[in-house]
């Protein structure tokens, strides 16, 4: 029957075609096939966020994702969030505030509170619990991770608003 | 899960094609985020996916020139909750659409593909049956147009035949004192299956402050999400009063047909309703313009 | 306070931060090995069931299919010893059986096959061609009808075990733990006030969001190579060579990153199912589980009934304590039912005691560590009826615990006396905190407390230090790291050897490159492997002051150290990283070596603090404000040790409010994160946390675990807080929302029965 | 000499008695004393001359002896051993 089939993928920044077959995800694509295992597998059924990339935009579980529906698509991963050896802020804020115990679930967390700072700049602590709820941590509680959040925020506002006036 | 064969469909043509020209059991896929579990938990096995991605048709919210509402079938959940349009004129749509799973999965699913799944507890079908939609359907014997409240027939089953795919969802234009709100009861405040769900939706005369229309659907009480029409038809006619909520609530728990299993027993989950109701009658009786405080008598407005 | 220390007490970023925040890490699922197969295992779909037949024939001949192995494929072993299995010890006969099952199937998910194949998927298809045939069995469901003569026995061999001596019938109850005090009716008859109560509560999961993961390589020398995420690679190593019956030096284990434990992951169930694989075929094969795998097929942690009563003198002194416990093991013997007999009642000082412990097996998955294993069930019953009666007598609930709490000399529930402990101290610090006695307002809202006991463990930890041209020092150590104990570490050495952190490469080594290390458990790490550490640095002064005797030209008895100075009279002096990167001029390299083991134990106490909001219409609960307070003993890195605090608050959370395995006739209901509701970042509040600083009697700067005795109290402080919100004691645990309305509801016509009575 | 603490549960063996005072310069020798003073206590002690039952533990001075090892470490003359049920966890 359905034998592989080929797909094109923008992963950070990276032009990949591959061949896939059509019953696997884009998560099990991305660790096995493209090898970016950042990208974590924790339920398989989106209840864990742990997966978590960034596809044409938006924060998705690529655990839910077939690869052949990312043809075409842009994916961000972990892997891709930091500029070469410069560190995100999100990164730098979670190393900062211990946000990260075992550090399974970060990837996903460092994702979804991306794709949140792209669109909220300034969230307050219940925006981010909201935005993370999609997302399990079995070590932290929660806490460190909510402040990392939005300790980067307020970097990342500075940051830009010395931008703006240099600019 | 077994492998299949993914036809990614350009067009409603091509994928209604490739559905009807399939030899076994195929399947649209919007989001997935309901087929791809069903598919590697072994629950569904099928022969062919036919991607919808790419189908431009079924990705749009379009405010109309007369106010009403249509919105593509596969279009996910955040393009329909951010729609400035959807905020200010369909307030009850992001009820439900902003709760169906994570943020994650907001990106993904979509209300087409929430109202196929046809699961009892689908957070966004008691809101479609109380803003009286329509679905647009085409398949190989052309276009028909189906009304939300008869869509799902059973647990994952609908009016849909195998080579016919859901294009649109159609809301009539909202018009001035009526309003509804979506609430579901979960453990947590995120990421669950309702345990029980209901949307209240009601127009009001302003000047009688009587209910001149109203809509009560729930979810998760039933084999589908479940109109109860015998409660909606207590509160017409009816001023408003606390009264006639309690009433409709009552009639709604009398009416809900749940059963009892791992989320929750059924007296529970009848309780839920009735306390779903009156919360949610409140919450669209405001919604509608009419000051509650004036109702309240004593009824918590909770969330 | 000004601290002594220029390291310990600092808030640095840790060490193998960068590698996990930018996705490089390498954790359990992440072995990439060339010609890589893939494991698939298939599991009994009956909770209890004699295993007829298997026919593996229509797998094996599936394309793609490397190899097929069954239960006939494992050595058969039959010795009873005890083994090591990290925090609790299995019987050795048990042991395969949670890697493969052999004749008979015990739990619903054990495995009964496994496929080897060249992708998951295909190894995941062909697995469903394996036909097996089953008898099924009278499934064993719960602890209480477990234990009645009637019921089916799950071991035709197992005998009931207490220390007056074995049982001759066979049973389900696999031991009976007896603890006693006093005498026990005297104590109630001295009583003026009694409660008793029953309490229910049901497996709950570790969580860890990494599932278990292995990928092991034969070798056709007999040797076996594995890479898994485990919390003790020798305690792997261990249980694997029981298993297979080998010899252990023949086994390799690397330990990878780890994606959280908390007890649960000391055990190889893949890992074993991998190599038999990878022997058969000579490639790599890898095994990783599935979520629902993972909540049906690992160990949960244990439920249980409790029956507790106590009684008080008015004035506050507790008197007496009865204790009936009943802990499910699982299918084999192994309950925490001995910790919950210890824990739950040693930090009062209760004359007249008696406690009953039995563990039971059933039908479910095999318990294993959870965080304070065995405490927390026990911990709710305790702190529950020790609130009730400070109600009763309308004292204030710290001020009744202050009454009777333990302090050093005092004894435990087992007889032996405790050393330097913190919980007066503790629980003044929670009168004093400005959350005790901020005002609470709005309508059912209420404010718990409760307290919590954990010994602690020491153990054995093995550390070497080496040394590289630049000044820089290697540590080496065999303690995996599961929540930045590497920082910790480093920061020990760091702070004895007098070198910046930066200077200092804290790594974890595999079983073959180290001495033997007991696991990442029992909260010992940073206790019993920082005492290694310790003696590591001592050691390697020594050595380094010889060495800079020499170069200073001086004898060594002149030689002091220093803040990282050598120094000879006030003239000469020279930096340890000048010592170092001279060794090959002073004699060559060395390595120092720490070895710790006999240490005294050094208990924690803890407690939770508790805000809580209830809808009395769904009987849905809210934590509004939460705070943790634990004696710490002196905490490294203070970040990570709140996080230690916050992490076990919320797990205790969510096994006070909504965690629980559902069983119907031994079938888990709810094997997902889904319905398996652990809490999310919009369930909580802040965890604010609270450290006391009462130095442990050994170890250096009186370090105390800190991972385990945070999880014990929050089921019992919200219980106390529903109470206070609501006016209902809850008895089971998760306090659900439909349990709390549910215990209104009864509540509600009770009252009402009564009005009519009276009226 | 050591002083043994006996558990409640095997206090028949002992007559009711609660601390039992043993000479001998190890965790061995002192339990064997006992053993000798009170021969009832045998069984429930040992399953071998040199093995104790694993589901016991001994702490020689607040530290865990495990009952497979360590039946060789010295004891001092004013130290305090307790019986106690082995524990599973932690």
């Amino acid at each position: 029957m359905a034998g592989k089939v080929p797909v094109r993928l923008c992963v950070n920044g990276s032009e990949y075609e591959i061949l896939v077959e059509p019953r696997q995800t884009l998560l099990e694509v991305l660790r096995e096939e493209i090898q970016l295992p950042g990208s974590k597998e924790g339920c398989g059924n989106g209840n864990c966020g742990a997966c978590s990339v960034m596809m044409d935009g938006l924060a998705s579980n690529s655990c839910l994702i077939l690869a052949v529906q990312a043809d075409g698509k842009e994916i961000t991963t972990v892997e891709g969030l930091a500029d070469g050896m410069q560190l995100h802020p999100l990164q730098q804020a979670f190393l900062e505030e211990a946000a990260l115990q075992c550090g399974i679930c970060t990837p996903g967390f460092l994702i979804a509170a991306n794709s949140l700072l792209k669109k909220n700049p300034d969230p307050s602590e219940a925006e981010v619990r909201h935005h993370l709820a999609g997302n399990l941590c079995r070590c932290t509680g929660y806490d460190k991770i909510v402040r990392a959040v939005l300790k980067a925020a307020a970097a990342m506002r500075a940051e830009s608003s010395k931008e703006e006036v240099s600019a | 899960m077994k492998n299949f064969e993914f036809v990614a469909a350009r067009s409603v043509d091509e994928a209604v094609a490739a559905l009807a020209q399939s030899k076994g059991p195929a399947r649209p896929i919007a989001g997935g985020t309901d087929l791809i579990v069903q598919l590697s938990e072994g629950r569904r096995t099928l022969d062919r996916v036919v991607g919808l991605d790419h189908v431009p048709e079924l990705h749009h919210v379009s405010a109309q020139s007369d106010g009403s509402l249509h919105i593509g079938a596969a279009t996910p959940c955040v393009s329909i909750y951010s729609d400035l349009d959807v905020r200010r004129a369909f307030p009850m749509l992001v009820d439900s659409t902003s709760i169906v799973g994570s943020v994650q999965v907001q990106s993904r699913a979509s209300l087409g593909g929430n109202l196929c799944n046809a699961a009892p507890s689908g957070d966004c079908i008691p809101t479609l049956i109380c803003l009286d939609a329509t679905a647009v359907v085409v398949g190989a014997k052309g276009r028909r147009e189906v009304r939300v409240d008869s869509f799902c027939q059973a647990p994952g089953r609908t009016v849909l035949a195998d080579d016919e795919i859901l294009v649109e969802l159609r809301i009539p234009a909202p018009v001035a004192h009526e309003g509804g709100v979506y609430q579901r009861f979960i453990p947590r405040n995120e990421m669950d299956i309702a345990v029980a769900g209901a949307g209240s939706w009601v127009r009001v005369d302003p000047q009688s402050k009587v209910i001149t229309h109203a809509r009560i659907a729930l979810a998760s009480v039933g084999p589908t999400p479940l109109r109860i029409v015998e409660a909606e038809e207590a509160l017409v006619g009816s001023e408003v009063s606390q009264e006639a909520i309690e009433r409709a609530a009552t009639i709604a728990r009398d009416e809900a047909r749940p059963i009892s299993d791992v989320r929750g027993s059924a007296d529970y989950r009848r309780h839920l309703v009735q306390v779903l109701v009156r919360r949610t009658l409140l919450g669209a009786l405001q919604r509608a313009g009419i000051d509650t405080d004036r109702v309240k008598g004593g009824v918590a407005l909770g969330g | 306070m000004a601290s002594n220390y220029r390291v310990i007490g600092t808030r640095p970023i840790r060490p193998d931060g960068y590698g996990k925040v930018t996705g490089k890490d390498q954790y359990g699922a992440d072995t990439f090995l060339p010609g890589m197969l893939y494991a698939k295992v298939l599991r009994s779909p009956h909770p209890h069931a004699v295993i007829k037949r298997i026919d593996t024939s229509k797998a094996e001949a599936f394309p793609g299919v490397e190899a097929v192995c069954t239960g006939a494929d494992f050595p058969t072993v039959t010795s009873d010893e005890a083994i090591d299995s990290g925090e609790e010890t299995i019987s050795a006969r048990f042991m395969t059986a949670l890697s493969m099952a052999n004749h008979k199937v015990y739990y619903k998910g054990q495995p009964v096959a496994a496929v080897a194949a060249t992708s998951p998927a295909v190894a995941a298809e062909a697995v469903g061609l394996i036909e097996v045939e089953y008898e099924p069995l009278p499934a064993v469901d719960d602890v209480l009808d477990a234990m009645k003569p009637e019921a089916p026995l799950l071991h035709g061999d197992l005998y009931t075990e207490r220390l007056t001596g074995e049982e001759k019938r066979p049973s389900n109850i696999a031991k009976h733990i007896q603890q006693s005090r006093g005498e026990i009716e005297k104590g109630f008859a001295e009583a003026e006030v009694i409660v008793e109560r029953e309490f229910n509560t049901q497996m709950v999961h570790q969580g860890y969001i990494e599932p278990q993961a292995a990928t092991v390589q034969a070798s056709p020398d007999g040797r076996l190579t594995v890479w898994t995420s485990t919390q003790g690679a020798w305690q792997i190593r261990t249980q694997m060579a029981t298993i297979l019956d080998m010899p252990e030096g023949r086994i390799r284990v690397i330990p990878t990153e780890i994606g959280g434990g908390f007890g649960g992951k000391f055990t190889p169930y893949v890992a074993p199912v991998a190599a038999v694989l990878s022997r058969k075929t000579g490639r790599p094969v890898k095994a990783v589980m599935k979520r629902s795998e993972v909540f049906q097929a690992t160990g949960p942690g244990s439920g249980g009934y409790i029956r507790l009563k106590m009684g008080a003198k008015r004035d506050g002194s507790i008197v007496a304590a009865e204790a009936f416990i009943a802990y499910d093991a699982g299918a084999f013997p192994g309950s925490p039912v001995g910790a919950a007999c210890l824990t739950g009642l040693s930090p009062y000082t209760i004359p007249h005691l008696k406690i009953d412990g039995y563990d039971v097996v059933t039908n479910h998955p095999r318990v294993k560590a959870y965080r304070a294993p065995g405490g927390t069930p026990m911990g709710m019953a305790v702190e529950s009826v020790v609130d009730e009666i400070a109600v009763e007598l309308g004292m204030d609930p710290i001020d009744l615990r202050l009454k009777n709490a333990v302090g050093p000399g005092d004894r435990m529930t087992n007889g032996v006396a405790y050393n330097s402990i913190g919980f007066k101290e503790l629980l003044q610090a929670i009168k004093e905190h400005p959350h005790y006695t901020a005002p609470l307002e709005g309508e059912f809202v209420g404010r718990g407390v409760a307290c919590g006991f954990w010994t602690n463990g020491s153990g054995t930890s093995t550390v070497h230090l080496n040394f590289n041209p630049d000044g820089t020092v290697n540590l080496i150590e065999g303690s995996t790291d599961i929540g930045g104990s590497r920082a910790s570490m480093a920061m020990i050495a760091a702070e004895e050897l007098g070198l910046d952190l930066s200077e200092v490469r804290p790594q974890v080594s595999d079983t073959e490159s180290l001495g033997y290390n007991d696991g990442t458990g029992g909260s010992r790490v940073t206790y019993a492997t920082g005492v290694a550490v310790y003696r590591a640095c001592k050691d390697a002064l020594n050595e380094l002051k010889s060495r800079a005797a020499i170069l200073l030209e001086v004898d060594e008895a002149a030689v002091t150290f220093s803040g990282g100075i050598f120094r000879a009279g006030a003239a000469k002096e020279i930096r340890i990283q000048d010592v170092i990167k001279q060794l090959g001029k002073t004699g060559g390299p060395f390595e120092a070596r720490g070895v710790s083991g006999s240490l005294q134990r050094a208990p924690a106490f803890g407690a939770s603090l508790a805000d809580v909001k209830v809808d009395p219409e769904t009987g849905k609960v809210q934590i509004l404000r939460w705070t943790q307070f634990q004696d710490v003993g002196k905490a490294i890195h203070p970040a990570y040790v709140e996080g230690q605090l916050q992490g076990g608050a919320v797990q205790g959370i969510g096994w006070g409010l909504s965690e629980e395995y559902s069983f119907k006739d031994g079938h888990m209901l709810n094997p997902s994160f889904l319905d398996y509701r652990m809490p999310t970042a919009l369930d909580l509040p802040m965890i604010d946390t609270h450290l006391v600083e009462v130095p442990a009697s050994d170890g250096p700067y009186g370090v105390r675990g800190v991972g385990e005795v945070c999880i014990v109290p929050p089921p019992g402080a919200i219980a106390n807080a529903i109470y206070r919100a609501v006016g209902v004691r809850m008895t089971e645990l998760p306090m659900k929302p439909e349990c709390v309305w549910r215990t209104l509801q009864t509540a509600q016509q009770e009252q009402v029965s009564e009005t009519s009575q009276a009226g | 000499m050591a002083t043994v603490i006996i558990p409640s549960v095997m206090r028949s063996a002992t007559g009711g008695v609660e601390a039992v005072h043993v000479p001998g310069g190890t965790v061995r020798a002192v339990m064997h004393g006992l053993v000798a003073q009170f021969p009832e206590l045998g069984s429930k002690l040992f399953y071998d001359k040199d093995q104790l039952h694993h589901y016991l533990a001994l702490f020689v001075d607040g530290i865990e002896v495990r009952a497979s090892q360590g039946l060789y470490a010295q004891v001092s003359e004013d130290a305090e051993i307790v019986i106690v049920p082995a524990l599973s966890g932690g």
